[in-house]
Parts: C-alpha cells; sequence; structure tokens
C-alpha cells in the first residue's frame, strides 16, 4: 500500500453566524487519499461533503472554522496540516491549483463569463509554473487537446458560453489538469450532464488518473458513478461520516442503516415481475441545527434505539479498511428491544 | 476567503425545511446592517419632529424681531453658578450685547453671560392642535418673556428664529419627498404593474416612454413645468403642483422596478398555480403577487424620496419651487445662498446639513431594506 | 452586432425626434412670449420701455404664428439648414452661441464621469468585500456624501472656502490671463486649478448611485462558483477579486453611463450658474426665463441628443466589453 | 459721506455756444502704448487724430498717469448696461457731474429755435471714429434715416409718431433736428442714454448693410445666415448699447475705449482698449483716457463677482454685487482687498411703493382705492420704522413718493405726509372712506368681506419679501386682512390691462429723475400700475381699455404737455411743481421709505473717481463722472 498523500484526522467545521448559535456543520471526519487511488465521498445534498471537500483547499466561506482536527498533505517539502494554514497565505496559494486542484459542478457558472477558456487556463500555468504567455498558451492547446476537446487551438479563443456543457467540463478538467497535480477534487463533476456525456467525462477523469497517477477525491451522490470510478468510499450523513470502506467491501456489505437505504433507493435493471417497490428513505434531512447529540441519523433511522440520539457511535472496524459508526455494531439487540 | 456570510442553516441548507414569515426573516437581515438601522431611526426621528413641529418648535417661524437680525447662536446651558460659587440646574440661555454699525450697516452681537434668561419646558403657547388633531396650549421649550431672545440655532436676517423655521420646514420638505413618492409610487404600480403583467405592446410602449423620460436631462423639464405653472397660485397650490412635477418625473423608476418584479412573478409557478385555479387577474395581482414584492416596492420608494427632497431643494435655488414665505428646507437654504451668509452667519446653513443627515440616512435605510428584502442583489 | 447597431439606430432617431418635439413643448409652455418678458426685465433695471419698439420687434420675429407652424419652421431648418433659429436675447443665430458652450459642458461632464469612476470604483468593491464592516459604513458614507449635499452648496461652499483658505477665486475655467491663450503647460495647470472644483461636485453627485451598483452586482458575482474556481488556482484574492467578479461587474456598469448623464447634465447646470461655467447650463437657464424659445429649443434638444449618444456609447460600450452581448448569445 | 449740495436741474443752454477753450497748442502727449503706432506709421501722430478744439476736461484730483488695467464684471453675457456706463457715454451732449447742467460732449455747441421745435448743433471739427474716418453730420442723418425704418426694431424718439423729427444736414459738422411739434425736453433726452442711438453709427461702415446704399445687401444677409437684412445690419451695427454692439470689432466707435476682444455669446470676458482717436484731452492737453484697458469677466455667478472683489480683483464696480446685504462684508474686507469703499445716492425716493388700482374693474374696490382716506388709512398702518429697522438695519427714514430732498422739487410736506404710524388716524380715515370693522377686520359698509391681494415679485428685490410680510402683518393688525400674491415678472406685466389686480409694489422710480419719469406723481405711462387704464388714455394707446382720468389727473396731463413743448427751463420747473402740488394733494401712491445711500468698491490706488455719485439709469453711473479720467497711482 501506498504512502497517504493526504490524511484528514479528526476534522470538524463550524459555521457561525452573527445572530445563532454556532453549528458544526462536519464532525470528526477522518480521510485518506492515496495517489492513484479515488475516494468517492457520498452523501445527500446538505451533508457537508463539499464543505470537506472545500476545506482540503480552504476554500471555505469565511464564518467557516476547522476548531479542530488537521488535514496532513505531503508537499514537496515536507508535511503540511493544511488546517492550520491561513487561507490567503502563499504557502495555502502555492498547494491551490498547482498541487491540488479543483474541478465543480456547473461548469458553465464555474468558469468566468467574460474571459475565454485559453486566458483562464493559461492564467493558471503562468502563475504556477513561470511560463511565458505564449509557451503557456500552447500547454494549454495541448492540454486541452488531451481532454479531447477538438479543434482546440481555436477552441482556446472561444468563451465559456460558445461551447456545449461536456466541452465545458473538458476544459474545466483541463484547466485543473493544468499543473498535473497530486490531488484532484472533483465535486460532483458530471451531475450537471446528460447521461452520455457523463460517462465519456467518467472515463476521461479514469484515463487521466491512470495518466497522471494522481489521488483524487471524488463527490457525487450518485451511488452508480461510485460503482464506476471510485477505489474507496465515505458515506456521509449530516456532516458525519457514516462508513467508509473499500467500495466492494462497503457495497457489498453496508452496515450502516444510511447506507443500506441508499442502496435501496437505487433502482436495479430487473425484470417487471421481479421488480420490488423501492424503499425511499422516510422523513427528509433535518436541519444541522436540530441535529440530536447522538447519531445524526436517528430520526429516520428504522432501527433507532436507546443510545442513538444521546450518545454519538464510535467508529467501529467492521472488517479490514471497512469501518462504520453505528450503535447497532456495538450494542447487543435485548438493549434495542428494551 | 470568501465574501458572503450565509447563516449556517442557508450554507447547508437550500431547501429551507420550516419557513420563516418573510417580514421577519427580512427585519433579521435588515438588523446585520448596522448603519441602516441607525438610519432608521434617525429617519423616524425627523419625520416625528415635521409631525410635531408646533410642539417642538420655540417659536412662531414668521416672528420677526429688529432687535436680533443675524443674531448668533445662544444654545442651551443647564447650570448656572449661584452666588456661592455652587452650580445649580437651571436651563437657560444667555442674552445678547448689540451693537448697530452703520458703515457696516450690521448689528454685532456678543453673548452675555451675565444675563441668564431662563428656559421653560412645557412652556405654555398659543393653543394649535398638534398633528392637526390633539388641542394643546403647551410647547416644548420656551421663555418666560416672550420679547426675551431665544435663539437656540441663531437668527435669520429678519431675527427670525432658525430653529423654529427649520423645525417647520422639515414639515414641508419631508412631506413633499413622502407625498412625491406617494403619487410616483401610484403612477409607477399601475403603469409599471399593467406593463409587467400584461406585457405585449403596452410593456415595449410603457418601457419606451420610460427609457425617453429617463433620456431627458430633468433640469429643463423642471423648468419648463414650473415655469408652465399658473402664476397665481397660492402656496398649497404651488406646493401640490411642485409635488406632481417631481413625481411626473419620479414615476419611471418605481415603475421601472414594479414591471420588473412582475415579469419575474408571473412565471413563478404560485401565479401559475393560482390562473389554472381561475383567479382573476385583480385577484391573482392583489393576493398573490403585490404581497410578494412589498418589501421592494417599499425599498425602491424609500430610495426615491431623498431625490425629491433635493430635487425640491434645487428647484428652490433656481427660483422656481416653493417661495417665500413657505418655509421649507429650500427656501430656507435659498437665504443661506451668498458669500455673506457664508461669511458671517454660517449657522443659516443648518438646513444644509439636516438635508445631507436626511438624504444619508434615507439612502442607507433604503439600501438596507433592498439588501434584506432582495439578498441575492438587484 | 450590425443588426443590434441598427436596432439603436433607429431607437435614438425616434427618440430624437420625441425629445425635438418636447423640447418645442416645453419652451412654449410657460404664458407670455419673449417680448413681455423683455418689457419686464427692461422695467425691472429701471429702464424704459418703448411700445414702439416692442412692435417693431414683434413684428420682426412673427410671433403669433400657429404652434405647429412655428414647430415645422424650426425642425426642418435645422434638419435641412442646420439652423437653429435666432436667439431674440443675443440678437444672434442660435449657432453661434451654444458650440462652444456645449463643448465645455461635454468637456466638463465627461471629466466628471471619469473623475466618478475613479472614486467609485475602489469605495464600490471596498464595500462589497467587507460588507457590513466599519469600513463598509465608513466608505459607504464618504462616498454618499457628495449626493446628499446639494450641488450648488457645495459648489458655493467649495468656492467660498478656497477664497477663505487659498486666497484665490475658482469661479470660471480659467484665470483672466489665461482666459484666450493658447494652451500650454501653465494654462493646462490653471485649468484645473479651476476645473476641479466642478468636478469634484459633479463627480461625488454620482459616485453613489455608482457605488450602489457596483456593489449590488459585486455582491452578486462574489457569491459565483467562478470566483471559487478563481481561488482554487492559487491566485491572491485580491487578484481574484480584480480579475474576475469585479471585471464581470463592470459589464453593466458602463451602460449606467447612459443614465447617469442625464442626471450629469443637469446638476452641471446649477454648478456651472454658481461657479460661472462658460457651459451650456447658463445660458438655457437664461433663455428658458427669458423665454428665448429657439435658443432654450436648441440646448434642450442639444443637450437630449447628447444624452441619446452618451446612451448609444455606453451600449456599444457594453457590446464591446462583454462578449456575450457580443456574440449574440441571451 | 456727505452728500453735495443739489443745484439746479435743468441746462440753462437756450443761447449757449458753451466753448471751452482749445487745449494748449503745447506739450499734447500721448499714452505710451501709442508710440510705437506713430513711431512705425501705422497710426498718424497725435496732432492729427485730435480734433482742432479737443474737449478739455477738468480731472476730479489731479492729471493722471498713463498705464493699467480696470478689471471689472459683467453679469452673464447680455449685461450690456454696465459696459453702457463705463464705455459707452458719449452723446451729442453730456450731463455735468452735479446732474444740473448740459454741457458740450461731440457737439460743442448748439442753438434752439424761438418755437422750440429746431435744434441746431455743431460738431468738433475733425473728430474721427476710432478707424480713422470723420465722423460727420452724414453719419448722425444716417442713424436717423435707419432708425425710421418701419421694420426696424429701435426705440427712440427718432421713431415718436407724437412728435416725429427730421435732420437737416448744413455742412459736414452742422446740422439741425426739426420737430413738428415744440419739444422741451429733446436735450435731456440727448444727455441721457437714449441719446446714444443717435451718434452710434458711421454712415462709412454701416451703410454696406442698408439696401438703400448696398442693392445687394439682402443677399449678403442671407449669405452670412440671417433672414433679414434688418437682422444683419442689427447684428453688425448695433445701436446705441445694445448687448450686440459690443460683439462686432469692426464697426466704428467714439468712445475712451474701443473693443478689442468682442463680448460674444460665448465669450468669457470682453476687453477694451484705448481709442487712439479719442478727442479728449485734460488741461494739461494730455490726451485721454488715462486707463490702456478694460477687462471685463463675463460671469453667470454674483457670488463669483462677490468674491472677485473682495479678493482685490474688481478695480471699480457697484453694479450686482454692491447690494445692502454684501455691505458688511465689503466693509470688512477693505484692507484685505485693498479697496474703499464709495457712496452712491440713489435716483429713486422710495424702498416700495405700494400701488392701489384705482382703475379697478370691480365697481366696489374701484371707489374704495380711489378715495383717498382708504390710501391715508394704509399709510398711517405702516410703521416705518420698524420696517426701516428690520430689512434696512436702521438706514433711511419714513418717506411718501416724492422728490428726493436733492433734488430741487423737494417738498417736505409731500414727502412727509401721512408717514407717522398711527392707527386711530387711520381708524378714522378708514370710517371716512365708508369701511366698516366687524371683528378682526374691516369689511365694505354692506358687510361684504374686504380682502385684499397685493401682487409681488421676489426675484427682483429680495427684500421686498420681508417687506411685505412685515406690512402684511402690520396692515392686518390694524383691521386689514391682506394676501400675498408672489408672482412672475411676466404675469406682473400681464396683469395690468385686466385691471382686475388690488395693487401692486414696485420701487420708487423718480426721485431726481423727476421730470423724465413721473410714473408715481402722474398717470405717465404703462408703468403708473395704480392709474394703468388713464395712462392709456393720456397715451392715445389701447383704446379698448383707455379710460377718461379723473379731473386732477387730467390737469396733470394737460400741464406735462405743456412742459414737453416748453422751450424755457424755469417754466418747465413751474409746470412739473404744478404737476407734483396735484400729485400730493391727491395722494395716489403710498411709499414707504427713503432708500439709504448704496454703495461703490474702487480699488485704492484708482484716482480721480468722484465721491459720492449720483445713480439713476438716466444718468448712467459712472459715466458722468468720467471714467476716462481716472487713473492708478502708481507706487
Amino acid at each position: 500500500m501506498n504512502q497517504p498523500l493526504l490524511s484528514i484526522k479528526d476534522m470538524s467545521i463550524t459555521f457561525s453566524s452573527p445572530d445563532e448559535a454556532d453549528i458544526e456543520a462536519v464532525r470528526q471526519v477522518d480521510l485518506v487519499l492515496t495517489p492513484g487511488k479515488t475516494l468517492a465521498l457520498v452523501g445527500e445534498s446538505g451533508c457537508g461533503k463539499s464543505v470537506t471537500a472545500r476545506a482540503v483547499l480552504r476554500l471555505l466561506d469565511k464564518n467557516a472554522r476547522i476548531p479542530k482536527g488537521e488535514i496532513l498533505y505531503d508537499a514537496e517539502g515536507g508535511r503540511v496540516d493544511i488546517a492550520r494554514l491561513h487561507p490567503d497565505s502563499t504557502a495555502m496559494r502555492a498547494i491551490r491549483g498547482n498541487q491540488i486542484s479543483m474541478i465543480f459542478q456547473e461548469p458553465m457558472s464555474s468558469l468566468s463569463p467574460v474571459h475565454t477558456i485559453g486566458d483562464q487556463i493559461d492564467e493558471i500555468i503562468i502563475l504556477h509554473q513561470r511560463l511565458s504567455p505564449k509557451k503557456a498558451r500552447e500547454r494549454t492547446i495541448s492540454l486541452l487537446d488531451q481532454v479531447g476537446i477538438p479543434g482546440a487551438r481555436d477552441r482556446s479563443n472561444a468563451y465559456p458560453f460558445e461551447l456545449s456543457g461536456g466541452l465545458r467540463q473538458r476544459a474545466m478538467i483541463a484547466m485543473a489538469l493544468a499543473c498535473t497535480p497530486k490531488l484532484l477534487i472533483a465535486d460532483e463533476p458530471t451531475t450537471a450532464l446528460d447521461v452520455t456525456t457523463q460517462a465519456q467525462i467518467l472515463d476521461l477523469l479514469r484515463q487521466l488518473q491512470a495518466d497522471f497517477g494522481m489521488a483524487m477525491l471524488f463527490i457525487t451522490h450518485d451511488l452508480g458513478v461510485v460503482a464506476e470510478i471510485a477505489d474507496d468510499i465515505a458515506v456521509m450523513y449530516l456532516g458525519d461520516v457514516v462508513e467508509q470502506g473499500d467500495v466492494f467491501e462497503v457495497f457489498r456489505a453496508p452496515k450502516h442503516p444510511y447506507t443500506q437505504a441508499l442502496m435501496n433507493s437505487v433502482p436495479r435493471l430487473q425484470r417487471k415481475a421481479e421488480r420490488t417497490r423501492l424503499t425511499p428513505i422516510k422523513g427528509t434531512v433535518p436541519s444541522p441545527k436540530d441535529r440530536p447529540v447522538g447519531c445524526a441519523f436517528t430520526s429516520r433511522c428504522p432501527h433507532a434505539f436507546a443510545p442513538c440520539p444521546g450518545q454519538r457511535p464510535e467508529r467501529t472496524p467492521v472488517s479490514p479498511g471497512h469501518v462504520a459508526r453505528c450503535h447497532l455494531l456495538t450494542h447487543v439487540r435485548e438493549e434495542a428491544l428494551a | 476567503m470568501a465574501v458572503e456570510t450565509l447563516t449556517p442553516a442557508e450554507a447547508m441548507a437550500p431547501a429551507k425545511p420550516q419557513r420563516e414569515s418573510q417580514m421577519r426573516l427580512m427585519w433579521r437581515r435588515f438588523r446585520q446592517h448596522q448603519l441602516a438601522v441607525i438610519s432608521l431611526w434617525i429617519v423616524v426621528a425627523f419625520y416625528l419632529v415635521a409631525a410635531f413641529a408646533e410642539f417642538l418648535a420655540p417659536s412662531d417661524p414668521g416672528a420677526y424681531s429688529a432687535r436680533y437680525t443675524y443674531a448668533p447662536p445662544q444654545g442651551i446651558n443647564f447650570f448656572v453658578q449661584g452666588e456661592d460659587g455652587g452650580w445649580s440646574f437651571q436651563p437657560h440661555v444667555n442674552g445678547y450685547r448689540s451693537e448697530v454699525d452703520q458703515a457696516a450697516m450690521r448689528r454685532t452681537f456678543v453673548i452675555d453671560p451675565e444675563e441668564i434668561i431662563p428656559v421653560q419646558f412645557f412652556a405654555p403657547a398659543e393653543p394649535y392642535r398638534l398633528a392637526g388633531i390633539i388641542p394643546m396650549s403647551v410647547k416644548l421649550m420656551g421663555v418666560e418673556n416672550a420679547r426675551d431672545p431665544f435663539y437656540v440655532l441663531g437668527a435669520d436676517r429678519l431675527g427670525r428664529d432658525l430653529l423654529s423655521r427649520l423645525i417647520h420646514g422639515t414639515r414641508i420638505s419631508l412631506s413633499i419627498g413622502l407625498a412625491g413618492v406617494g403619487l410616483s409610487l401610484f403612477f409607477g404600480i399601475v403603469i409599471g404593474g399593467f406593463a409587467g403583467y400584461y406585457g405585449g405592446w403596452f410593456d415595449s410602449a410603457v418601457m419606451r416612454v420610460i427609457e425617453f423620460i429617463r433620456s431627458l436631462p430633468t433640469i429643463p423639464l423642471w423648468l419648463g413645468l414650473a415655469a408652465a405653472m399658473p402664476k397665481d397660485w397660492n402656496a398649497v397650490q404651488t406646493y401640490f403642483a411642485i409635488t406632481i412635477i417631481l413625481s411626473l418625473i419620479g414615476w419611471t423608476e418605481l415603475a421601472r422596478v414594479v414591471r420588473g418584479r412582475f415579469l419575474s412573478l408571473r412565471t413563478e409557478d404560485f401565479v401559475t398555480a393560482a390562473q389554472l385555479d381561475g383567479a382573476s387577474d385583480w385577484r391573482i395581482i392583489t393576493r398573490h403577487m403585490v404581497p410578494s414584492f412589498t418589501s421592494h416596492i417599499i425599498a425602491a420608494a424609500t430610495l426615491a424620496i431623498p431625490g425629491m427632497i433635493l430635487a425640491e431643494t434645487a428647484l428652490s435655488f433656481l427660483g422656481l419651487g416653493l417661495q417665500a414665505p413657505i418655509v421649507s428646507w429650500g427656501t430656507l437654504l435659498q437665504d443661506a445662498q451668498n458669500i455673506r451668509t457664508l461669511a458671517t452667519a454660517p449657522w443659516l446653513l443648518a438646513p444644509g446639513v439636516c438635508v445631507v443627515v436626511v438624504i444619508l440616512a434615507l439612502n442607507f435605510f433604503g439600501d438596507g431594506l433592498r439588501d434584506a428584502a432582495d439578498p441575492h442583489g438587484r | 452586432m450590425l443588426r443590434f447597431i441598427l436596432n439603436r439606430l433607429i431607437a435614438m432617431v425616434l427618440t430624437l425626434w420625441a425629445v425635438s418635439f418636447v423640447a418645442f413643448a416645453i419652451i412654449q409652455l410657460p404664458p407670455g412670449d419673449y417680448l413681455t418678458t423683455y418689457m419686464a426685465t427692461l422695467a425691472a433695471q429701471g429702464e424704459r420701455v418703448d411700445p414702439r419698439a416692442i412692435e417693431a420687434l414683434r413684428q420682426q420675429y412673427g410671433f403669433g404664428e400657429p404652434y405647429v407652424v412655428q414647430y415645422w419652421k424650426w425642425i426642418t431648418g435645422i434638419l435641412t439648414r442646420g439652423d437653429f433659429g435666432q436667439s431674440f436675447e443675443w440678437k444672434a443665430p442660435v449657432t453661434t452661441l451654444i458650440w462652444g458652450r456645449l463643448a465645455n459642458s461635454i468637456l466638463l461632464e465627461g471629466l466628471a464621469v471619469v473623475v466618478m469612476w475613479l472614486i467609485a470604483l475602489p469605495i464600490g468593491i471596498f464595500v462589497a468585500v467587507k460588507k457590513y464592516s466599519l469600513g463598509d459604513y465608513l466608505a459607504t458614507v464618504a462616498g454618499f456624501i457628495g449626493l446628499a449635499i446639494p450641488n450648488f452648496l457645495m459648489a458655493l461652499l467649495l468656492m467660498y472656502l478656497s477664497f477663505v483658505y487659498f486666497g484665490t477665486t475658482i469661479g470660471g475655467l480659467f484665470s483672466p490671463q489665461y482666459e484666450s491663450a493658447h494652451w500650454s503647460l501653465p494654462r493646462l495647470w490653471d485649468f484645473l486649478s479651476h476645473a476641479w472644483a466642478p468636478v469634484l461636485v459633479l463627480a461625488t453627485a454620482g459616485t453613489a448611485e455608482l457605488i450602489r451598483i457596483l456593489r449590488a452586482n459585486l455582491l452578486d458575482e462574489l457569491k459565483k462558483p467562478y470566483v471559487t474556481t478563481a481561488r482554487a488556482k492559487g491566485l491572491p484574492e485580491w487578484k481574484v477579486i480584480l480579475k474576475y467578479p469585479v471585471r464581470v461587474a463592470l459589464n453593466p456598469l458602463v451602460s449606467t453611463i447612459g443614465w447617469l448623464l442625464p442626471a450629469l447634465v443637469s446638476s452641471s447646470v446649477i454648478v456651472s450658474v454658481v461657479l460661472n461655467l462658460p457651459t451650456a447650463g447658463p445660458l438655457l437657464l437664461r433663455s428658458l426665463t427669458s423665454q428665448d424659445m429657439y435658443l432654450a429649443g436648441a440646448i434642450i434638444m442639444l443637450l437630449g441628443v447628447l444624452t441619446v449618444i452618451g446612451t448609444l456609447i455606453s451600449d456599444l460600450l457594453l457590446a464591446w466589453i462583454d462578449p456575450r452581448i457580443r456574440y449574440g448569445s441571451k | 459721506m456727505r452728500i453735495g449740495l443739489f443745484k439746479g436741474w435743468v441746462s440753462t443752454a437756450a443761447l449757449a455756444a458753451v466753448i471751452i477753450g482749445a487745449g494748449p497748442a503745447l506739450a499734447q502727449q500721448q499714452a505710451p502704448m501709442l508710440d510705437d503706432l506713430v513711431a512705425s506709421g501705422d497710426l498718424p501722430p497725435l496732432e492729427e487724430r485730435l480734433p482742432s478744439n479737443p474737449l478739455v476736461v477738468e480731472p476730479v484730483e489731479s492729471i493722471g498717469t498713463y498705464g493699467g488695467t480696470w478689471r471689472s464684471a459683467l453679469r452673464g453675457g447680455l449685461d450690456n448696461a454696465w459696459i453702457a456706463r463705463t464705455v459707452a457715454y458719449d452723446g451729442l451732449v453730456r450731463y455735468n457731474r452735479e446732474w444740473d447742467e448740459i454741457i458740450p460732449n461731440l457737439a460743442e455747441s448748439w442753438e434752439i429755435s424761438e418755437d422750440s421745435r429746431t435744434y441746431t448743433f455743431k460738431l468738433r471739427e475733425g473728430l474721427k471714429w476710432n478707424n480713422g474716418t470723420p465722423f460727420t453730420s452724414e453719419d448722425i442723418a444716417f442713424a436717423v434715416e435707419l432708425f425710421s425704418e418701419p421694420g426696424y426694431g429701435v426705440g427712440s424718439f427718432i421713431k415718436s409718431e407724437q412728435n416725429p423729427v427730421s435732420v437737416e444736414v448744413i455742412d459736414d459738422t452742422t446740422f439741425s433736428l426739426v420737430f413738428e411739434k415744440p419739444n422741451g425736453v429733446i436735450l435731456d433726452e440727448l444727455a441721457g442714454v437714449g441719446g446714444l442711438t443717435l451718434v452710434s453709427l458711421s454712415k462709412d461702415y454701416c451703410s454696406q448693410f442698408y439696401p438703400k446704399y448696398n442693392e445687394s445687401a439682402a443677399e449678403e444677409a442671407q449669405a452670412a445666415g440671417f433672414q433679414t437684412w434688418e437682422l444683419w445690419m442689427e447684428d453688425r451695427c448695433g445701436w446705441a448699447t445694445e448687448t450686440i454692439r459690443w460683439a462686432n470689432p469692426e464697426l466704428p466707435f467714439m468712445n475712451a475705449w474701443m473693443i478689442e476682444e468682442p463680448l460674444t455669446g460665448t465669450a468669457t470676458r470682453a476687453t477694451f482698449v484705448r481709442n487712439p482717436y479719442y478727442w479728449k484731452v485734460d488741461t494739461e492737453g494730455n490726451q485721454l483716457p488715462y486707463i490702456d484697458r478694460l477687462t471685463m469677466r463675463v460671469s453667470d455667478s454674483v457670488e463669483e463677482i462677490t468674491l472677485m472683489a473682495l479678493n482685490g480683483e474688481i478695480d471699480f464696480q457697484d453694479r450686482h454685487i454692491a447690494t445692502v446685504i454684501n455691505q458688511p462684508i465689503f466693509f470688512d474686507g477693505q484692507e484685505q482687498g485693498d479697496y474703499r469703499l464709495g457712496a452712491n445716492i440713489p435716483s429713486s425716493m422710495n424702498t416700495l411703493i405700494l400701488q392701489f388700482n384705482l382703475n379697478h374693474v370691480d365697481e366696489k374696490r374701484r371707489e374704495l382705492f380711489a378715495n383717498k382716506d382708504f390710501r391715508i388709512g394704509v399709510s398711517h398702518l405702516l410703521d416705518r420704522e420698524e420696517i426701516i429697522d428690520v430689512v434696512f438695519t436702521g438706514q433711511g427714514e419714513p418717506f411718501q413718493a416724492a422728490p428726493r430732498p436733492e433734488s430741487p422739487y423737494y417738498d417736505e410736506e409731500m414727502a412727509k405726509q401721512y408717514t407717522e404710524f398711527d392707527p386711530d388716524a387711520a381708524a378714522a380715515a378708514f370710517e371716512a372712506a365708508g369701511l366698516v370693522r366687524n371683528g378682526e377686520f374691516y369689511t365694505f359698509a354692506d358687510g361684504t368681506p374686504l380682502n385684499i391681494t397685493i401682487d409681488m415679485i421676489s426675484t427682483f428685490r429680495t427684500e421686498w419679501v420681508d417687506m411685505m410680510e412685515l406690512l402684511q402683518l402690520q396692515l392686518g393688525a390694524g383691521g386689514l386682512d391682506i394676501e400675498l400674491n408672489n408672482i412672475d415678472r411676466t404675469l406682473y406685466y400681464e396683469k395690468r390691462p385686466a385691471g382686475d389686480f388690488d395693487a401692486q409694489i414696485w420701487q420708487g422710480d423718480g426721485g431726481l429723475d423727476v421730470v423724465q419719469e413721473p410714473r408715481y406723481y402722474m398717470p405717465s405711462g404703462d408703468e403708473s400700475v395704480w392709474a394703468y387704464r388713464w395712462a392709456q388714455w393720456y397715451q392715445g394707446a389701447r383704446p379698448e381699455i383707455a379710460e377718461e382720468p379723473a379731473d386732477w389727473a387730467r390737469e396733470q396731463m394737460e400741464l406735462m404737455r405743456t412742459l414737453q413743448s416748453e422751450g424755457d427751463a424755469a417754466k418747465r420747473d413751474e409746470l412739473m411743481k404744478q404737476i407734483l402740488a396735484i400729485a400730493k394733494e391727491n395722494f395716489p401712491v403710498i411709499g414707504v421709505s427713503l432708500p439709504g445711500n448704496g454703495y461703490y468698491i474702487a480699488k485704492n490706488n484708482l484716482r480721480n473717481v468722484a465721491e459720492p455719485m449720483l445713480h439713476a439709469y438716466l444718468f448712467p453711473t459712472p459715466g458722468p463722472y468720467d471714467p476716462f479720467q481716472w487713473y492708478f497711482a502708481q507706487e
């Protein structure tokens, strides 16, 4: 097993507001990213997966803090705790875009509407690699070519609105790869795309990962995508990582009721006669401020029992590399009946 | 480092499960803008002054005194030193020593610390009706002997009390702003509303007209209209005519806002739903659409008031607006519009200070309202 | 793009026609005509009015024709001969009176627009980035103070204060010795030492609106994902803000020039009167009050034309800097 | 600020062939700035430029030195009046500095026929326009010819229908003005600003625009962008003191200074430079003027002009800035600005004249306003001392509409009658006028309410607002319900013919210029607002509204007609006194107070400036005080 590239240890993120109590949006998350591997971060909207990903690049809003935990990154010059860097410091900026880069969900709005694709990619190359504008543009064109944009030279002078969604996302990827980063964070990169484009983009990402050997943090709510691209999976619910491990292991034997429920809500291709009703998760995600002290899933869990609301379940190893946070794994059934 | 401060609820959950009432939410957002909150109180204070002018003004704004032309401000002192050297509480103003300098054609004044004129609070006054309703016969402050000088903010060229004139002028100036905006609002909502709701040729026609009016410099319009006003109108008629002139130009901005809101609301689901339910247009507009953008309208209207107040002063400056003996900030400033005043009676610029403060306050208040009503900008 | 320009041009011609009509209507609104005002003015100066002279003038100027006829004569004169008619009061063709003054107006208002932007840009960016901070409030008050002080008062105060503290009178555009000199460095300096006051008054009166729009646009843009993208590139924060959201927020701001112009023209009338600037303003004011109708009509119309052209230019500018409009998307 | 004794008014020039001795032949000098021009031959030597007998002017204080620039300011580009007062005052004849005599100017002498119909003038020999062409009788004849054109909009005695005039040219320097009827006041007309019309055009230059002399003049006018030759003529050859006259630097002048930078519509200043052909010398034979140049800043901002004066950037000025309200700051600023204040004695005899409409169309009101007792009552209700105190800081004295104390027509009784504040007398007078007081206000005898609306204009004189507000309160206290109607000046004029206004106010013209401006003493013209319809009858105008005046007014009118055709000054005086006596008896209008002295601002180094100066429209101050002999002392 490779040396981890980035480890998030026991990280919490809190948001403050002028007239409300602070809210812990992410609590005690542990994640490990390894070169050449993809970690998928899965969960419903609002569960904190994007916040976690952005924390790695310190791109959080200014009312967000990381009060505890560390984000250890093996930079070229040694290990850095990103959690302790100032967001606008030189050290942080040297990592951003250069060693860790990010792809966003909306390729349209994530690209500046008033600059050409080429300009936007050139910029990052000039910034980190100190190339002349001319050379940077050559590199940009080869990158665009590499991500499969036809007529890359012409397209580099195009504005985002002149490209289709798929091409835009390819351009976005080209931008992210411009400095051959060690870690690529992809925040739902395929959500806004249609199905065929989605598959092409996933293919591209997989292939690029193979070419560049980078680690990838892939955020999605689509378990199908996870199956296609991930090596490891971490399932988040309302700020907690409830289950994580090898993707096959977790898919094969989900231990946390939430993971199980997620699995059940994905339709499978079956003969009509064999189809069973999908079991959607009951209720909706509560607001973080209504989250119980204990397991966040309590309010929607079909198995909820006595310790759930008041006591936070520990990380419990299920099998090597497979961990879940659920009282069901540590408490005996009798208590549940009691 | 991001810029926008979102509440955690907004940061975490895009779909808000529990809906706070629109107004409460707005008020909460409004409170974040502290400058707007302060401004709100300033605006309220000024309107209270306007409403209770008779009670607050120490004297009749028209009462003149030959002995005190251009008398400087006295200021109010609260303590007097007794013969034993001890200080006791006695609100008072000091008298003047003055002499006439014939060569220079003026009176010179020196505040006389010896002469103490006690100030009474809730002093008796000529009977009047407070805010036009409540019969009263006291005023906030006054001096016992009406012949004693009482010029807290100084006197003007006829020896009239500037403070009293300022207080009464507040009434005219602020109400002209309010009335002008009210009228503009009426035109704006009716015209803009129709344009936005029905769209089509009417909408484009209205928009062209609005663009046209906005492309005209306002001064010639004012001048032309003000000059065309029947000259034998009395003060009240002139006042209303000025209001109408101001709102004839002012309605365009409000109409634009209203139209914009109507256009965007027209396509929203709840309106479509109401239409499908067979609700009448009138019902849809009044029951569904108007309540949902009242806050924007209030904000836009608030931001339109300062323009009206400034316009009133500008018209007075050009000699076309309200004229003496009407007392407004514009006419008061007109008196202060000369080197002589700047050089020898700067206190007569006090109406200018009021204008500045009120304009700033109304602007910040309106901006705060707009921020709160529409967190995502325009 | 061509279509866009063409459409705008057609709209402009229509607007101009409407402006000319309104201009003529405005000068016809007040009761009486130039001669009644003329008599009143003479009498006010203690001069004696000779009714015979008035009668001769009345014939000479052709008063009493129907309104439409007068308008028709006027507008065809302008279109066919560039003849704006005769100024009664100056006894000179209107064209000889207005061009130089209009040029001064354009110069001053142009300078004011530039200064307005110079003031509004930093403040607008600052207050958006530092929303609801003490700095925000102070900068906002500073940016709005010019709006809040009535123009005439500010102009008068500046003139008086510069007399008291610098011992100079800053009225006009030049000191007497440079009045009719050729352009040179000292003359430019002299011009600047006079022009700062009106430009400042005009500029600060408009900054508030610019700041307000810039702030609203910028607050909007700052939340957009592309800003995060830019940050994720590793750009320093100031560069992120200046290069991306500010750049985008500037686009709609360009189009505000168009409708800032009418307000600017209006306030320049007042400022010019107080500071004695040889712009079209005082001429307009005087001609309106004396009912010198062809002169007033010509100035109102030309000011309208200026604003309409200004709007057109700002629209074209917007199209030029915003690729989305340039390439006809949306 | 003592006021010099004002002597007799009218010239005694009937036989006058006033010849002030020809200048000493020796030591004639010219300004150094002309020396080079003469040396280079661009300019003839001084002797060839001066007339054979130049007008010798006695300096006010001392012989001056050449040089310097007189800085002043115009309020806007149409402020021709200041140029008229400083540059233009050079007619055939002029007033002396005391305004009690008419003295030679361009004309060195004149004769008046027995019947007062023919006036024969003798011009100085060798007078030249500033371009060197001779000034002759032909120029006068040309002006009369041109201004008699019916379509030419000039107002002057030349166009008078009641007493038409013609010119007879006798020789180059001699001509006669011949009137149809006797004319006793023409010399006064010629000595005032109105007389400038006659001598303002050079035939040599202006005839090129006149179809009579140039067949293609009309086409040339078209080509120059003017619709008619009249407009083109007006543009090139503005008459007398018209603004347009100062816009054409080619136009020949006879004044001390000529146009250097013209006053065009776009000018920010107008400048004038010495006329090398000016035809006046000082007592040592030095050619005048002393001052090289005049620069007039064109400023639309009174406040700017005020600051310029305070800053010492103005050498002499009174117009626009020397107001009551500015007096304290100008007084205080004398040291800093290095200037002094001198007294201006106004020709006006009143700060405000209240004119009830004696010709009201409403029968009841006409009867009331025409009742002398009513007007006496109103006059007694005015607390004039208070108004003087509040509005004028104590300057002035209670005064009715009557000639000023400086005037030979001064009559203390006329000036002071009914001026004491006396509510009881007022009540008695109102009772005599048939008014009844029920409660707060008086009503007509039949009980109909009496509310009186007084029209006023605030934009013309700011102090009127203040005065009228006080007046309203004072009359109100005495039981008269007064409403103030602050209106536009145009409307002010338009209301007059309709006759349904109650009262209007105006300033007290005619304090010194009693004969020329008798509007408050008798119904003399449109400005006699109190008897507008009678005045129409007198003028023979507007027959649709003209009304036959009351007997006393008719008597005045007959006296005035006699006066105007009377050649003998003493007899004219007597006639005027009779008119005034009738006015005093009938008390048609109510005055408030005698205006205090005005002031002028002059730099400390500006010399030969008379103090005090009389100030009037007809006597265009400072013109009659000979600005061409002012000079800057060298320090």
